[in-house]
């Protein structure tokens, strides 16, 4: 068993499936499942391909970091194509290539071939957007994706020059060694706001506005949890194992993921739709992530990212489909929807109240973690930020919660599905566990802490 | 001392300028896709001129040949139903 | 020379991107950008007086400078992965063509 | 107004770009980039698993990457992972043009034009030239510039030719698609197959022959071959789902 599998096979499977139209969800559901039971038996190790060691030829690296967040993304993508591969069928073959652009962003050990990737699955992601039939907003990420992924290249051509390789270990042992700092900062920044339309951060998420904010029961999951907590994942590894920047450069770039997280909280605040909340809250969010592996807390930053992304499917798949059933967004369409839907409503508390990072839930047991971890560090600024933002969005996540539980005369009627009720309340079931018992998370964050992937996760 | 290379590439460097203000400013889509595509084939050259025949080839008929009629394709089929492009 | 003219056609790229309202004059702009980034690319790994990468039966003794071919393999590569979007992008100005009946973002109303 | 503010801002932008980088030590000015301390030196020595000594056209045998185009080996063998990323962008490109644009409903373009006699009899003697070009190309992709993605666009370009010279031409999507799976379908089995029968995805298991012949470098030029008609069929395929209309 080699890690390679899981983005050859869902390549194979994807130009098979073209030929075959009728089969082609179920090819894209047996091989989603297939790729969560596959990372049970794979080594942790790291796998050359083609017969040339790291530098020269393109290495893949699983490590533990890897294998959680493949983890993590592999079981949400599957669960939500369990939802949602049956009404859309005609982009089967888009989600398998998505998959296979997924593990290879979260695998590879190398910058070149991480554009390749980020690239694959950014144009999936557009194919998956268009079934909003929403053609501007697509239109509109796909130019922000577009100039994103070349700036991160101009970046990287500029670092290639500099240090005349494009292997993740090998870069950050030559960057170490020359003691160039100032003038690897221009090229990162260039990478840094490359990966950042991807991640959301302000000031390049406008983009997001149009895609979430009219999504449905795929796109709204799969861009909101699956494709930021993969994001997520690539900002982790970067910012504490390639490039790891203390100086004026990291208070820059400090400055702006804070600008973005209150921003976000901010607009969540004023806004009156349900979607709208959900998607200026997951930007505020995946700053929030971006800051957390900036201060270099690689642990409770993974596990940030897995209560982030598990706490989002549930939000963002109740909510579109009930304004999928209703046909508005208004929180006013909402009032007592969880009246008659009392587990999909339970699930939705209980995904944000996580998300606020009240105890009982895994959020909380992140969040305090952090906190103790940032004020051992005698940091303050950082803390006030985190415990203001929980403040405002405990606010307006309440606010919501209290609407959507109203009485009233006239409820509104929103059949949920078998499936989809299932997998909310096995996620919110799930966040609560670990909320409650958090002992295994804070061995696995700590292990990944003590097992840090210095020098691009070589083993 | 100016070699004929080194001329040859000022040139062409100039022309690529300003054929890329003319592609982003001219008025009508079909000019601009003119300029786009003779802005390519001057990339060609400039491949060529530092040594690179593979990104040349393929420049030349991916970026210059391709792109260039699916951009004509695209104008072609909304002619009919617009009023200028 | 080539270099400046690269960078300077980045930026126009980006300034296109940043003042056009019509979908065909933004891809080109994304077009433009798109060529300047490859010129860049390439222009990393020229070597004055180097030999393109190929070994032929004319250059044929020890000791040849090579232009780096890395670079040349990378743009390959972009050149592919533009094209790639472009063609999407178009797709995509054809749909919403259909949709709105212009090009022009401004006169979509909506959204 | 803000049209200028926006050109200040990106002269101001390339300028702050031209100064990092010329203030830079470590970024080599232009045409004075040095090879030896870079990855790329040793490609060229085909030196990464042991030194070969001396290349020398039409006489080294077996060196670790047989192409005498050494862009090539970088690319079909070196980096090779790569391309296969870049063959599923490009597969995923011509899917999405046909989700977007293809639907059942619709029919050929109508061009302002109709073509006349020697114009369909001389684009059938041209689409046979330029077909034979693009393969040409997609084979020799080793030794001399090109390979299989401009080798593969020619051949969708003779397409083409027809599609401009003959108003009731059509190509046959079923077959372009059969071949578009089963061209990508063996380039993964081929690198899946290194895995099985060697030990590494991708890896080249024939032998290399002598650098500069047409039958060298092992499986590149089955692999170009591979992409040609991969990325032939797939542009076909685009150029015809942006020839067609829906029909009124």
């Amino acid at each position: 068993m080699s890690a390679i599998l899981l983005i050859a096979i869902p390549l194979l499977a994807a130009f098979i499936s073209i030929l075959f139209k009728k089969a082609s969800p179920y090819i894209l559901l047996f091989v989603s499942f297939g790729s969560v039971i596959i990372l049970g038996y794979l080594p942790l190790e790291t796998i050359t391909i083609g017969g040339f060691s790291a530098p020269y030829g393109i290495n893949l690296v699983l490590d533990q970091y890897s294998l959680i967040a493949l983890y993590v993304v592999d079981t949400l993508f599957f669960l939500i194509v369990a939802i949602a591969c049956v009404k859309y069928k005609k982009i089967s073959t888009v989600l398998l290539v998505a998959l296979a652009g997924l593990n290879g962003i979260l695998l590879t050990g190398d910058l070149f071939n991480l554009f390749v990737f980020i690239e694959v699955s950014g144009i999936a992601a557009y194919l998956i957007t268009t079934t909003n039939k929403k053609p501007l907003a697509t239109f509109n990420y796909l130019v922000a994706g577009t100039v994103g992924s070349s700036l991160y290249l101009l970046g990287l051509i500029i670092l290639y020059a500099m240090f005349g390789t494009l292997n993740m270990a090998d870069m950050s042992a030559n960057i170490a060694s020359s003691g160039l700092t100032i003038a690897v900062a221009f090229p990162f920044l260039l990478m840094f706001i490359g990966l950042g339309v991807e991640a959301k951060l302000l000031p390049f998420n406008s983009w997001a506005k149009g895609i979430l904010a009219h999504s449905n029961k795929l796109t709204g999951p799969m861009i909101a949890s699956v494709y930021a907590a993969a994001i997520g994942f690539v900002f982790g590894r970067l910012l504490t194992s390639v490039f790891v920047f203390s100086d004026k450069l990291g208070l820059i770039l400090t400055i702006i993921v804070i600008a973005t997280i209150v921003a976000g909280e901010a607009m969540a605040f004023a806004s009156g739709k349900v979607r709208e909340i959900l998607l200026f809250s997951s930007i505020a969010q995946s700053g929030l992530v971006v800051l957390i592996f900036l201060q270099g807390f690689v642990g409770w930053g993974v596990f940030l990212i897995v209560a982030n992304a598990a706490g989002k499917l549930i939000l963002f798949m109740i909510a579109n489909h009930a304004s999928d059933e209703l046909g508005t967004d208004e929180v006013k369409a909402f009032k007592g929807l969880f009246v008659n839907n009392k587990v999909i409503g339970l699930a939705f508390t209980v995904a944000s109240l996580s998300a606020i990072g009240l105890p009982m839930f895994l959020g909380f047991v992140v969040k305090m973690n952090i906190l103790g971890d940032l004020f051992a560090t005698g940091d303050y600024l950082i803390p006030a930020v985190i415990l203001i933002t929980s403040i405002v969005e405990g606010i307006y996540f309440v606010r919501l919660l209290m609407k959507l539980w109203y009485k009233e005369d006239n409820l509104p009627v929103v059949q949920y599905e078998f499936v989809l009720k299932y997998v909310v309340v096995v996620l919110a079931v799930l966040i609560m566990l670990f909320g409650v018992y958090s002992a295994p998370v804070e061995t696995t964050a700590n292990d990944i802490d003590a097992n840090t992937i210095v020098e691009g996760g070589n083993l | 001392m100016m070699t004929l290379i080194s001329i040859v590439e000022i040139v062409i460097s100039v022309l690529l300028v300003v054929l890329a203000f003319l592609a982003i400013n001219s008025k009508s889509l079909i000019k601009s896709v003119m300029f786009l595509s003779s802005l390519s084939m001057l990339a060609v050259i400039g491949f060529v001129l530092m040594k690179a025949p593979d990104v040349a080839v393929t420049e030349a008929v991916i970026g210059s040949g391709l792109v260039t009629s699916l951009f004509v394709f695209t104008l072609l089929a909304v002619r009919k139903v617009g009023k200028k492009i | 020379m080539l270099q400046y003219a690269a960078i300077v056609l980045l930026m126009l790229g980006l300034y296109g991107l940043l003042t056009q309202r019509n979908i065909i004059k933004i891809i080109i702009s994304l077009n433009i950008l798109e060529i300047g980034l490859n010129l860049f690319i390439v222009s990393v790994g020229f070597v004055d007086g180097g030999l393109a990468p190929i070994f032929t039966s004319v250059n044929n003794s020890s000791n040849l400078v090579f232009v780096d071919p890395l670079p040349q393999a990378l743009v390959l590569t972009a050149i592919v992965i533009g094209v790639g979007t472009t063609a999407l992008g178009l797709a995509l100005a054809k749909n919403i063509y259909q949709k709105y009946g212009t090009f022009e973002i401004d006169e979509m109303g909506e959204e | 107004m803000k049209n200028f503010l926006a050109l200040v801002f990106t002269l101001f932008l390339g300028f702050m770009i031209i100064t990092a980088l010329s203030n830079n030590e470590a970024f080599p000015k232009y045409g004075e980039a040095d090879v030896s301390t870079r990855v790329s030196q040793k490609y060229l020595d085909r030196s990464v698993n042991g030194n070969p000594g001396e290349i020398i056209f039409r006489e080294a045998t077996n060196l670790e990457s047989g192409p005498a185009n050494t862009v090539t080996a970088i690319v079909a063998d070196y980096r090779s992972f790569d391309t296969l990323g870049e063959v599923t962008v490009l597969f995923i490109s011509s899917l999405g043009v046909a989700l977007l644009l293809g639907s059942t409903k619709q029919r050929r373009m109508e061009l302002d034009f109709h073509p006349n006699f020697m114009l369909k009899v001389g684009s059938r003697a041209l689409f046979g030239i330029i077909l034979m070009t693009g393969i040409y190309i997609s084979i020799h992709g080793h030794l001399t510039p090109g390979g299989g993605f401009p080798g593969g666009t020619m051949i969708a370009s003779s397409m083409l030719l027809l599609y401009l010279a003959d108003d009731e031409f059509r190509a046959k999507i079923k077959g372009f698609k059969i071949l578009e799976s089963a061209a990508g379908s063996a380039y993964v089995i081929i690198g899946l197959l290194g895995l099985l029968i060697g030990s590494y995805f991708l890896e080249n298991l024939l032998n290399n022959g002598v650098l500069g012949y047409l039958f060298s470098a092992g499986m590149i030029p089955i692999i170009y071959v591979l992409i040609g008609l991969k990325v032939g069929s797939e542009i076909s395929g685009v150029i015809d789902n942006f020839l067609t209309e829906e029909s009124v």
